[in-house]
């Protein structure tokens, strides 16, 4: 019953979307969307997922679109062209895909195909072979780690792609206009200031508990990365970019995220040389489950340093592509005050 | 019927909305926002397959019998997080775009490319002519 | 002992959903951005709070308890802050609020303004 | 109890949605995604206990925090010229009263 009514309500909201002309509307739809699709995850028992969609989709892809926008604009301009013929192809791309939902297993049912193959192992057996009770973070880190491996290469991909695009050569600031900034900065966000002070060190502690009770509850790397992540973000924004990276060095977090794969890496490495499969942590330890748990608790950290140190790139990038542009916006206006005025 | 499959309906609606945006709206933010839904309404599917009638959460306990499918949750928690991955390369993309064309919407770009390919040509036919 | 936890827990529930529910009217049916925000502030923080509350009474588990203790101080912490920080902003960027009548003349709303 | 809980925290987020599509200013849309935030927590605290397995309140835990980060980004990135309070916008809010 839940389902029906989150379901129904995530296609107004898309509805909505497509009507909106200001971009700024659209980005705040997005976040509703976001946490929407989250609470349909919890109702539909995928407890991990809901996790990671509301630090995701609800929190960083909102704030990213929004730094962009507040770069790119807001408005958009309306040159909808040929919807008549996109009309069209979706019409047809939807009944087709209708027609084809009528031969699916119906929701909820326990005899799909879906369930069969190797889903009642990972039920029944997990707990014999891995020993950990969240048997998704047991299929994501043991199971599947190669697959999984390769996730998160893909991150740090995008994480270096970022970094090619945006990166700034930064001048060295002097720390007085960074005192000055930085005063100003206290006077309108006191309370905030406040506020996020006592609630950062919570943040990241609340991230290391989720890192290491992944294996007992929902949670592991990918979430706790996220959060550890969006603790950061909240501090560079009040803060301001500079007193960030003083706070947090540029090449050395490079460096983790590129350990952070290839801590994952060297695990696989490690049970291949100790004489097993690659990924297969029976061969770490004496005991194959005290194995399973040391891999696992490996495969997480890395996935963690990486993911977190990836989102935080992604962020500084942005934000400091931002800020120059804002900077040669000033410059070019003094000039021409400069200009007008002597003449 | 009609509650057996209106997830997979919900599903396809939403997949068509974000279709219909990347191909009919011009600005490229929105375009992005459009991939944002069609690759959501992909989890939801997902998600919506590994849902078991009178399952729970796929984390054991005792007193449990029935888990619903944890396989597609496996998939879908990388995939979100692969999604903001690549959602901020595109974002990155229009930035620079942004900043080369000062526009992000298709057809300025556009005319920008087609005023610069006829301005090249010509230089290149008058280059030619010379040289005969 | 049962029927009283039962009746305290559900009397906190009521007392919740109903704040919730008024909260989300007067977001609708509000004149202009800063009474919306006091309808949208004021329930939240306290409706969320009573709902906690009422399954606090409920839950069994000490850690159940501990989590709910601390989404309500979360929720005590950052409500009023974000109340605090959005009217700020908007005052910041020159919304003003909507003073007096609906029909009162322009002159009382830009001299009762600071 | 607890399911007319849930109603009604459902009532409150599709009334949260409403002032979202509607507008009219851009601080309206902040103010309901913040509420809707906030009622997005109760809801994943009561389906816990709902579906029998309140130990899953961490993921409220991430919502209340995300969502306070959320608005921080907002409020700290409207504060350039595009996000001024332009008067057209106003005007459209007078209609709308």
């Amino acid at each position: 019953m839940i389902n029906i009514v989150i379901l129904t309500l995530l296609v107004v909201i898309a509805i909505a979307i497509i009507r909106m002309k200001d971009l700024f509307a659209v980005v705040m739809l997005l976040g509703i969307y976001g946490l929407l699709s989250a609470s349909f995850f919890v109702a539909m028992d995928a407890v991990d997922v809901a996790f990671t969609e509301a630090a995701v989709g609800a929190g960083i892809s909102t704030l990213l679109m929004l730094v962009v926008i507040s770069m790119t604009g807001r408005r958009e301009i309306t040159t909808r062209h040929k919807p008549f013929s996109a009309l069209f192809v979706v019409a047809i791309t939807g009944f087709l895909l209708i027609y084809g939902t009528l031969d699916m297993p119906y929701f909820g049912s326990a005899d799909a195909p879906i369930h069969g193959h190797v889903a009642p192992r990972y039920i029944n057996d997990s707990m014999q072979e891995i020993g950990i009770p969240n048997i998704v973070t047991s299929v994501l880190a043991s199971y599947r780690a190669f697959d999984t491996f390769g996730e998160v290469v893909v991150i740090f991909t995008a994480g270096i792609g970022v970094l090619a695009l945006l990166s700034v050569v930064r001048r060295p600031e002097d720390p007085e206009q960074i005192a000055v900034i930085n005063d100003s900065m206290h006077e309108r966000h006191l309370v905030i200031r406040i506020i996020a002070k006592i609630l950062i060190p919570f943040i990241l502690l609340f991230a290391l508990y989720v890192q290491f009770h992944g294996d007992f509850g929902p949670g592991g790397g990918f979430q706790a990365g996220v959060i550890f992540a969006a603790a950061i973000i909240l501090y560079t924004m009040l803060f301001g970019l500079s007193t960030a990276r003083r706070v947090i060095n540029q090449s050395l977090i490079r460096l983790v995220a590129a350990t952070g794969v290839l801590l994952y890496g060297s695990v696989g490495l490690a049970t291949l040389l100790s004489g097993g499969n690659f990924f297969d942590y029976n061969v770490l330890a004496n005991d194959p489950i005290a194995g399973q748990h040391l891999g696992i608790a490996l495969i997480e950290l890395g996935v963690g340093c990486t993911v977190a140190v990836v989102i935080i790139i992604i962020f500084f990038n942005f934000a400091a592509r931002r800020e120059m542009q804002l900077n040669n916006k000033k410059q070019h206006q003094d000039k021409k005050n400069k200009e007008s005025s002597s003449c | 019927m009609l509650m057996g499959l209106f997830n997979h309906w919900v599903v396809i609606a939403l997949m068509m909305i974000g279709l219909y945006i990347v191909i009919a709206h011009g600005n490229l933010i929105k375009k992005i926002v459009g991939l944002t839904l069609f690759q959501t309404s992909v989890f939801i599917f997902y998600i919506s397959m590994a849902k078991v009638n009178g399952g729970t959460a796929p984390i054991l306990a005792d007193d449990i019998i029935q888990y619903s499918n944890p396989l597609p949750h496996v998939l879908i928690l990388t995939a979100i997080v692969v999604g903001i991955a690549t959602t901020a390369l595109a974002l990155s993309l229009v930035v620079r775009i942004k900043e080369t064309y000062g526009s992000i919407e298709e057809e300025n770009i556009q005319d920008q490319d087609n005023q610069t390919f006829e301005q090249s040509n010509s230089q290149k036919d008058s280059k030619q002519e010379k040289q005969a | 002992m049962d029927i009283v936890i039962n009746i305290s827990s559900g009397l906190c529930l009521f007392v919740g959903s109903f704040l919730c529910l008024s909260g989300g009217v007067g977001m609708l049916r509000f004149p202009d951005f800063y009474t919306r925000m006091h309808a949208a502030g004021v329930t939240d923080t306290l409706g969320s709070a009573m709902i906690l509350i009422g399954l606090m009474i409920i839950s069994t588990g000490f850690l159940v308890f501990i989590k709910l203790v601390m989404i309500l101080l979360l929720g005590m912490l950052i409500g009023p802050t974000t109340s605090h920080v959005l009217a700020k902003a908007a005052l910041h960027n020159g919304l003003e609020p909507q003073l007096g009548h609906e029909d009162a003349d322009n002159k009382e709303t830009t001299s009762s303004n600071p | 109890m607890i399911i007319a809980a849930t109603l009604a925290i459902f009532v409150a987020m599709i009334l949260a949605i409403i002032r979202g599509i509607a507008g009219p200013t851009l601080y309206d849309r902040i103010l309901a995604v913040n509420m809707f935030g906030t009622k997005t927590v109760l809801l994943i605290s009561l389906l816990g206990f709902v579906m029998g397995r309140p130990e899953f309140l961490d993921i409220a835990i991430v919502y209340a925090l995300i969502n306070f980060i959320s608005v921080i980004c907002v409020l700290r990135y409207s504060d350039t010229n595009e996000f001024k309070h332009t008067p057209d916008e106003k005007e459209s809010t007078d209609k709308e009263c």
